[in-house]
């Protein structure tokens, strides 16, 4: 395999592009919930805003990070996967998520997982783990109601 | 010194990750372990084994002879007066919780004040924040250049008032790879009537160490990163530091007598000793010793020089990368960060090429701070280093500049 | 359980003493290692080593991966509720020192108590003591009886008056061999508003513990007595009290985040573990839990019966012996006077024949005070003892009584 | 060898005869200095009296003990070592005596340490050493004026 080509097994395309430019990193000026996460192992931080619709559903979500390509790239692909969706469904998808960048594997016929599924490869870095899952915890804590998160 | 022959005594540098050569280039969190430390344990347990100092019989005995030979090596190698002067902790976090209480707390009066630097590890900032708020004592922090160096003329103002009562400082900054100027610091300490401890877990392993030289009142390493097991530290203090302090750990070994209404203690150094000691880890560090002493500091400080040297030179060509600390003294430890791409991702994209560098706020983060970043990568040096793991470094380094560029 | 097929996991024990097969009678200072713990910690700086928690690369991960696989077989053994109640130390008596001032100074108020038994080993004695005399905290002893047992009555009388914060009791008595009614011990303290420590040094070694059936509020242990290497000690406490505790010893690893005004502290347990742990320990450790697991508690428990009972009834037959302690529910360490020989002479004749036993005060002098002696011989037993083995202790004793008489 | 040989090697039978029946086992009515020994590793007690003739020339030696075989019989046959002798040529007997137990060589010819080289057994047992020089310096510190000496 080429440099570039086991760069890419964790580092694709998608990941470095929301890493480097991501769609939702900026505060909300009108939101309903919000949270901090915080890894304090390696210094990452992430705020995540969250505005409902109607009911629970989640209509936009935007976030402020410090931190590295994957967890500015998760955070960016959780607001786009998250959107439209209620909070129970969105945990559950946090659980799935979880459990996806652990093991390295993806449901199949799961296109919302798919979405995610660049940021699996990390299951064979198990302490960049902590950097996926960190924006997840944070908005977990939102929807929760609580004010903090870590994912140390 | 002949790297490649002292390769050959550390059997994991024959691994690969991800099916590339291992390149550890993360001694100075924790040093890889000869042959020599790994078979002297091994011996020890298959052939040689009991509980020490109060045994009367054979294994007990020939363990205690096995295990104060540490001691005695420990002695030996930074020069102590007496093998007295040695005190076993866990590792260099225990010796400084240690001074930290049975000096910071048990000599030091309430008022008086402690001086640390600007470039120290957590392990010796948070005892003597955590004896300030306990028992009263001031924390004072000498600031560093912006070149990484102990500002001696502020170090020296906050001498001035006379409360100092302990300099506790680095020896060289696991951050930096700077050596602060200990025979300096302990002189100005002492005109000023302060005590002086130096953090060595970083210095030893590179330099030959002479606390007589250097007058140092307290001197603590850690065994992991001598090329010696995890589970041991030494404390060196001078007779007289030990004598008036009292101990810190209270249990089996450290006594001379016990009641229930009161207990005396042990002489030095073992009243500062409380509970079965680390007896394997002492045989291990003994053999680390002797190892290093084998090789000879003089080669190992050159070795280490000339690999800092090289190293300075190939990553400063590297476009948009940092490197922090430009100390006149400095060892084989680097820490750096590149424009364009965070040092978690750097580190993970170094890894994925079997090259394993550190990445994080290194146990410093007032120091992060002050570097005005949040983290940094960092490769540091051992005595099995080679000019090519170096250059390895560099070259993907290189790439993973321009990929993230 | 086959004493044989386990005789050959202990490389040690083909060992020959002064021309004699070596007959290990010491296990209760410390154990000998099987094959699986000495070959674990081998392979682990041969193979895979680094510093653990903060390293983003292979080594580092696979290392605090196997390393903190031991926190999980320790909480597994002791059936624990989670893993985060389980603190690494670098003993028992670290571990008692931890709660001595995390929770004895750090919160039990000034004029509370503490009960301690009156056959503590001295590593639960004197950590209370300097509690005490720089905290005000008050220390009970709670009587044993003539035949080695704790005074249940005089103990709850201890208790009655509701100002014991804390019972901190040996589970067996590492002079008598005795087993205390751990659940009892705790259901009384709770009655009375107190919590409860059990020092498992040695009940741990033969018996299977189970901190939830027992209500323990903290029970601690030892590596190397339970065939694991020195340098590394257990720590349950229930989580709710280490959440309630201050940190003891400052340093890396056990931060949240460090500024020079303020730090705050990782969760638990790792705000109790401060700078590199005994990383290689642990793993040994680890196999050493795996080693006993295998074979069983059950089958080690009915093999110390056996044994003691073996040895009681060959033992009282010596004459002019004294066996100390009588209890109902006592386990494979006894203690021993000859009445013509002093037990240093004692050990060092059976020494001579290859039978290492300890003799002293056993880190236990106010039971020796109680017993009315200054030191006696004890021989203990291991998985790996043998009834032919008590056997040559008994025949030789019974010649050296001779050879003295 | 035999057990019994085994176990001469270090108990012969002078060690076990004034180990059993000291014949200086008791404190002095009148002396001219004292000290106390103490080995807290393993509980072992002497009190030392001594008497000097005009000068300073041992005339009596008495002790009690608490402890073990070899300490006993090494503070008996110490009081007859040093009978007569001044404090230098006592003190010059001292280090020979630990010089001859640790290493288990008694110098050829010299008839003093000769009388004393039953002792020299304990080479073998490092920390029986300890018990054989408890006495010695308990004797030292008499002579040196100080009240206690140890040999932890
Ligand atoms: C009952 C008991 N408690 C505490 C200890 C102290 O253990 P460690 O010396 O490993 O700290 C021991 C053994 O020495 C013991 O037997
Ligand atoms: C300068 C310095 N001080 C202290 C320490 C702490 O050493 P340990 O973690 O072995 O206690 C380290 C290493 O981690 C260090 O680099």
């Amino acid at each position: 395999m080429s440099f570039a080509d086991e760069v890419r097994e964790l580092y694709q395309e998608v990941i470095l592009d929301r890493g480097r430019k991501p769609r939702h990193g900026q505060r909300l000026a009108a939101f309903d919930a919000t949270a901090k996460g915080d890894n304090p192992m390696c210094g990452d931080r992430v705020q995540v805003w969250v505005k409902f619709d109607s009911g629970d559903t989640i209509s936009e979500t935007g976030f402020e990070a410090r931190g590295c390509a994957i967890s500015i790239a998760s955070a960016d692909l959780m607001a786009d996967a998250i959107q439209g969706r209620g909070k129970a469904d969105t945990k559950a998808l946090f659980d799935s998520f979880v459990a996806m960048v652990r093991t390295g594997v993806c449901p199949e016929h799961d296109t919302v997982l798919e979405q995610l599924a660049p940021l699996s490869g990390v299951h064979e870095y198990p302490s960049r783990v902590k950097c996926a899952t960190l924006p997840w915890h944070a908005l977990n804590a939102a929807l929760e109601g609580t004010r903090e998160a870590s994912s140390e | 010194m002949n790297v490649d022959d002292i390769r050959k005594d550390f059997p994991i540098l024959g691994q690969t990750i991800r099916g590339k050569p291992l390149v550890f280039l993360d001694s100075a969190a924790s040093a890889q372990k000869p042959r020599a430390v790994i078979d002297a344990m091994r011996n020890a347990m298959e052939t040689q084994y009991a509980n020490v100092h109060r045994g009367l019989h054979w294994m007990s005995e020939r363990t205690t002879e096995a295990y104060e030979a540490c001691r005695d090596a420990a002695a030996a190698l930074m020069n102590a007066e007496s093998r007295e002067e040695i005190v076993f902790t866990g590792n260099s976090t225990g010796a400084l919780n240690l001074v930290a209480h049975s000096y910071g707390r048990g000599v030091l009066k309430p008022g008086q004040a402690v001086v640390i630097s600007g470039m120290e590890h957590h392990s010796n900032i948070v005892p003597w924040q955590m004896a300030r708020d306990a028992h009263g004592i001031e924390l004072r922090v000498a600031p560093i250049t912006d070149s990484g160096e102990l500002d001696m003329t502020a170090f020296e103002a906050l001498l001035q008032d006379g409360k100092v009562g302990l300099v506790s400082m680095t020896h060289m900054s696991n951050v930096l790879g700077t050596y602060t100027p200990a025979a300096r610091i302990a002189a100005l300490a002492h005109q000023y009537g302060a005590k002086v401890l130096f953090d060595g877990s970083q210095a030893i392993v590179h330099r030959a160490i002479d606390v007589r030289a250097l007058d140092a009142d307290f001197y603590c390493w850690t065994g992991h990163k001598l090329y010696g097991p995890t589970g041991i530290g030494v404390l060196y203090a001078k007779r007289e530091m030990l004598e008036q302090m009292p101990p810190f750990l209270g249990g089996g070994d450290m006594i001379s007598s016990v009641s229930y209404e009161k207990s005396t203690w042990a002489r030095v150094p073992h009243k500062f000793e409380a509970g079965t000691p680390a007896i394997l880890e002492g045989i291990g560090l003994k053999a680390a010793i002797d190892y290093v002493q084998a090789i000879g500091f003089e080669a190992m400080a050159a070795h280490e020089a000339s690999l800092t040297e090289h190293a300075m030179a190939r990553l400063s060509q590297i476009e948009g990368i940092r490197i922090f600390g430009q100390a006149q003294d400095r060892g084989g430890v680097i820490s750096f960060a590149l424009d364009k791409a965070h040092s978690h991702d750097v580190a993970t994209l170094l890894d994925r090429q079997g090259i394993a560098v550190r990445a994080g706020h290194h146990c410093a983060e007032p120091l992060m701070r002050r570097l005005g970043v949040d983290s940094t990568a960092r490769a540091s040096f051992g005595v099995y280093t080679t000019h090519a793991e170096i250059d390895a470094l560099a070259d993907t380094l290189t790439r993973v500049r321009e990929f993230f560029a």
